[in-house]
């Protein structure tokens, strides 16, 4: 059991009033709160030891440097790589994917080949491919999903097939909290031959993650959806697949001899981050995943999977609103998406705003998804370590009261 | 840093007035009519908010006949039901300029108070400027139909 | 003149001891320091309004947007761009540059055209043209340089030619602090009908940059280099090319409508930063130009030609050892590289450490002009509005004792 | 945060110290000799240092002969002429394992005594462990050689 009044206490902006009211923040899948030890590393840093990272022999700049290897090293036993050069920074998800996409896929994917995602990924895990599919010519095939939000692995076999060159799938669905079965998919994928990318996005922040157990050729995540910083994400890249990949961003830190004519690459992990890094936030992130490690990513999980429980419960009783996404959280994480004909979640958004609950609507960067709901929109209530089960009460009262605002007459 | 926002007002029933909600309630005019010679639609992809709007004018560019559709939070709604009362009787030249009223009053511009009256229930909407992300859904009835109309005048 | 005391108070690092003796901190080409008030600011973001922006109606996440949105327009009138859609949110300097190289260069540059850079640029602003050139059979040209680190014109319009597609040139050398004639260049650009990118890495914290006067049509900066944080930088792009350019990076937020099989775009300038942008780092920069601005560009500039008089002066009198670049200050920024027989650059960089001196050496990223210069590597000092004349004075004398230190027996 | 090297030693002297400067100073075995059967050459390309290494060797691969000049900075230089000191006499099995024993204790790992005694003079340059940066400038010309001598062991 996480001692949740501990924890909340090491985040100021959970003290804050919103329209008079406590805040209660269920905004997690899109960006999460930052614990003062995160935001103090910030300060340390600029106040400390603020120099450009690698080739300097000041002091200063072999201390920056220092404190920026040792996050990358803290990153890659976080997610259990073996080599920190797995390990490159990017802004966020979105970056990694499509770092991936041009600099394994340009060189990758020939005319014809095929390219798998599933019917729930975010637009970040779905355009970098459908552009890659049109410039490489191949074919993007999408994976179905059954009504209850899992995965539809029915036909598989013909969908994974000797034509695939990747197959990138979400690990965690941020609109349907679904955790997808990684490692019978990255089987599926190796056994034709195929790579295999993991969006961590949502899952990295919540559970274990185990880049050796899953066998997963590429993971990408971002440090601002784990308590880390904007402006720093992660991709990690199997060792042997590093080797072969094009550069992707050029210019300083990633050459190793340049001529006017032309320039040679940097040693790996640099080859792939060009000019001055976000040395702050890397560092910042690092010391996220000190905080998240001394809580214990298995006792995240739990806590997650007892308030999503609380929560289906509760859901369960509601009969004027439909909520997506499978109702085993063994396979959800505590992300509840939810559509109501009573009220749009536009307006819904705004009075529990009022109440000074925080959550998200609109279709959560999962538009082809959400429109096979038939719906335009979803309300979004996602969870994080901080959160309670208190607080899943006064949501789901202010939730009926606001359905009554917009259905009966004042 | 400075945040105008800050200072918002945030009481529900300012923006959900009996006005607004009214409208939302029993939108005006939601109907489709008989031989349009005007007829537009809109969508936006944000948020799913979608309007369908039609309409029959003489041949003086005056509005006789009013049916609008729309889907969507309660701002669009009482915006669109708002709109299809205003504009009644109006010719498409006043309807523009009854457009960049509103669209001056959800933009910060200044606005005359003799303009603005103009507007009528409309004026209840200014509230929203508060909720920036939502100057849209009031907007998008009117922005269609102006859209449209640009052609005739 | 600046009140250089005041100054320094605002900066918490300059109180630091580096073995004993107060820091010095001469590298500010790689990057500066951080006044409070950017430091402060990080604070206040993650302690008071962290949220992600865009589409959200809660309270925080609304702060954010506005919050967000706001260091665009501070961003824009300081370097006086008329829209604020022209400012695009990039990681650093490089990521600018390889976005208008893939963004516009991949559709723009056809066989035959030629790329146009000079001698002294940094590899952020070579290598990602190389690639372009090669890629798309284009030539790259270059525009030497005289002895005194200036740019040779003598054919500049042979070099400029009817062939040229885009002009890219660095506005101060990190390398020789030379100052390049920017109107005269970009103009000869847009005369044979070739776009012109400044790169304004070094320049736009140490003087007053107007967009509009200079009429370029792309300028790419970076945040750490003035005052920032690090993972923030800003490119700018004229509003009529704007619209013109293709995506870069593509996912979340950059998209309008996505189905399964393909997305259309965002409106400017969305449409060229995907996934969750580096709000935090962004509004901080937002701060940083606060800060500039209250001290005054031209001020900034003033003092900084001060300096480099004083410095010039200084390094006049030496005569065992070279220093490169122009020697007029009216054509110089604050920049310093220089190198003597009697030392190498690592060992004096170890040296001046030692003394509390933070110099850097190498090639500082612009390895075919020192290779150019028949010499390993050079040293170099570079100042920024908390240096002052005692430092200059203290750098100098240390700089002796080095030279001393290594040539003659103990 | 944890930064070990905070506590890092950065006195000076303790860096160049008199061997250390006195190898600098008068590199040792600086030039190049005739008839060398085993040449080989590196550049680092971040700071220029550059090392050119000739040797003669016998029939029992025992050096007899060495050449080395070495350009760039003091530590480099140093580290370079302690090697043509180091390796006279010695088998290229044996120079291969000084390498090891002299790459390991650079690289923070546990190093037995009696080992790191081998390396003789080359003990001085530990201190720069403590300045990861410039660990190349020891390794450079002693990485080169044993590139070069993988070959023949
Ligand atoms: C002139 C110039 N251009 C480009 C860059 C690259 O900047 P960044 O590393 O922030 O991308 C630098 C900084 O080193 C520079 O001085
Ligand atoms: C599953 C998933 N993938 C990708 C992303 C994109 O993350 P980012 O915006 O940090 O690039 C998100 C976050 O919205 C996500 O939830």
């Amino acid at each position: 059991m996480l001692d949740i009044n501990k924890i909340r206490n090491d985040f100021p902006i959970l003290s804050r009033k919103i329209n008079g009211k406590p805040l209660i923040y269920f905004d997690n899948a899109a960006t999460t709160q930052k614990p003062i030890s995160v935001i103090n590393s910030l300060t340390d840093f600029y106040t400390t030891y603020n120099s450009n990272v690698h080739r300097g022999v000041h002091t200063l700049s072999m201390q920056s440097t220092d404190l920026f290897e040792e996050a990358r090293n803290r990153v890659a036993k976080f997610i259990n790589s073996q080599r920190s050069e797995s390990i490159i920074w990017t802004r966020n998800t979105t970056e990694g994917i499509n770092l991936v996409a041009n600099a394994w896929g340009k060189k990758n994917i020939t005319p014809g080949d095929e390219i798998v995602v599933t019917a729930m990924e975010h637009h970040s895990n779905l355009v970098p491919w459908q552009i890659l599919a049109e410039t490489n010519k191949a074919k993007l095939v999408i994976i179905p999903i059954n009504d209850d939000g899992t995965l539809n692995l029915n036909n598989i076999d013909t969908i994974i097939n000797s034509k695939t060159k990747i197959v990138s799938v979400v690990h965690m669905s941020n609109s349907l909290g679904t955790i997808n079965p990684i490692h019978e998919l990255c089987e599926k994928a190796h056994k034709v031959g195929a790579k295999f990318l993991l969006d961590g996005a949502q899952s990295a922040p919540h559970m274990p993650i185990n880049v050796k157990d899953y066998d997963c050729d590429f993971l990408v995540f971002s440090g601002h959806k784990m308590l880390g910083p904007t402006g720093i994400g992660v991709l990690y890249v199997k060792p042997d697949i590093l080797e072969n990949m094009e550069p992707f961003l050029t210019g300083g830190e990633m050459v190793l001899e340049v001529s006017y004519e032309k320039a040679s690459w940097n040693e790996l992990p640099m080859k792939f981050e060009a000019g001055t890094p976000n040395i702050a936030d890397a560092i910042a992130l690092g010391e996220a995943i000190i905080y998240l490690e001394k809580i214990g990513m298995e006792q995240i999980r739990e806590h997650e999977i007892e308030l999503t429980n609380y929560a289906l419960n509760k859901f369960e009783k509601l009969n004027n609103l439909t909520l997506f996404g499978p109702l085993d959280s063994s396979i959800r994480g505590g992300i509840f998406s939810f559509h109501s004909e009573y009220i749009h979640p536009h307006d819904l958004g705004t009075f529990l705003d009022n109440e000074g609950i925080a959550i998200r609507t609109g279709h959560h960067c999962t538009m082809p998804l959400i429109r096979s709901l038939n719906i335009p929109a979803t309300s979004r209530a996602s969870f994080y370590i901080y959160n309670t089960k208190d607080e899943i009460d006064y949501f789901i009262q202010s939730l009926q009261n606001a359905i009554k605002y917009f259905t009966h007459d004042k | 840093m400075q945040l105008n926002i800050l200072l918002m007002t945030n009481n529900l029933d300012q923006i959900y007035d009996e006005v607004i909600l009214n409208h939302c309630k029993n939108p005006r005019n939601n109907r489709t009519i008989l031989n349009p010679n005007i007829i537009c639609k809109a969508i936006n992809p944000f948020c799913g908010d979608e309007v369908n709007l039609e309409l029959r004018s003489n041949s003086k560019n005056t509005i006789l006949l009013v049916g609008i559709k729309s889907i969507g939070c309660a701002i669009n709604q009482a915006s669109s039901s708002m709109l299809s009362e205003l504009i009644y009787g109006k010719t498409l030249t006043e309807i523009f300029r009854l457009y960049n009223i509103f669209d001056s009053m959800m933009k910060e511009k200044n606005v005359k108070e003799n303009e603005l009256n103009k507007l009528g229930e409309l004026n209840r909407l200014k509230i929203i400027k508060e909720h920036p992300i939502r100057i849209k859904c009031c907007l998008l009835s009117w922005k269609t139909l102006v859209d449209e109309i640009n052609i005739y005048i």
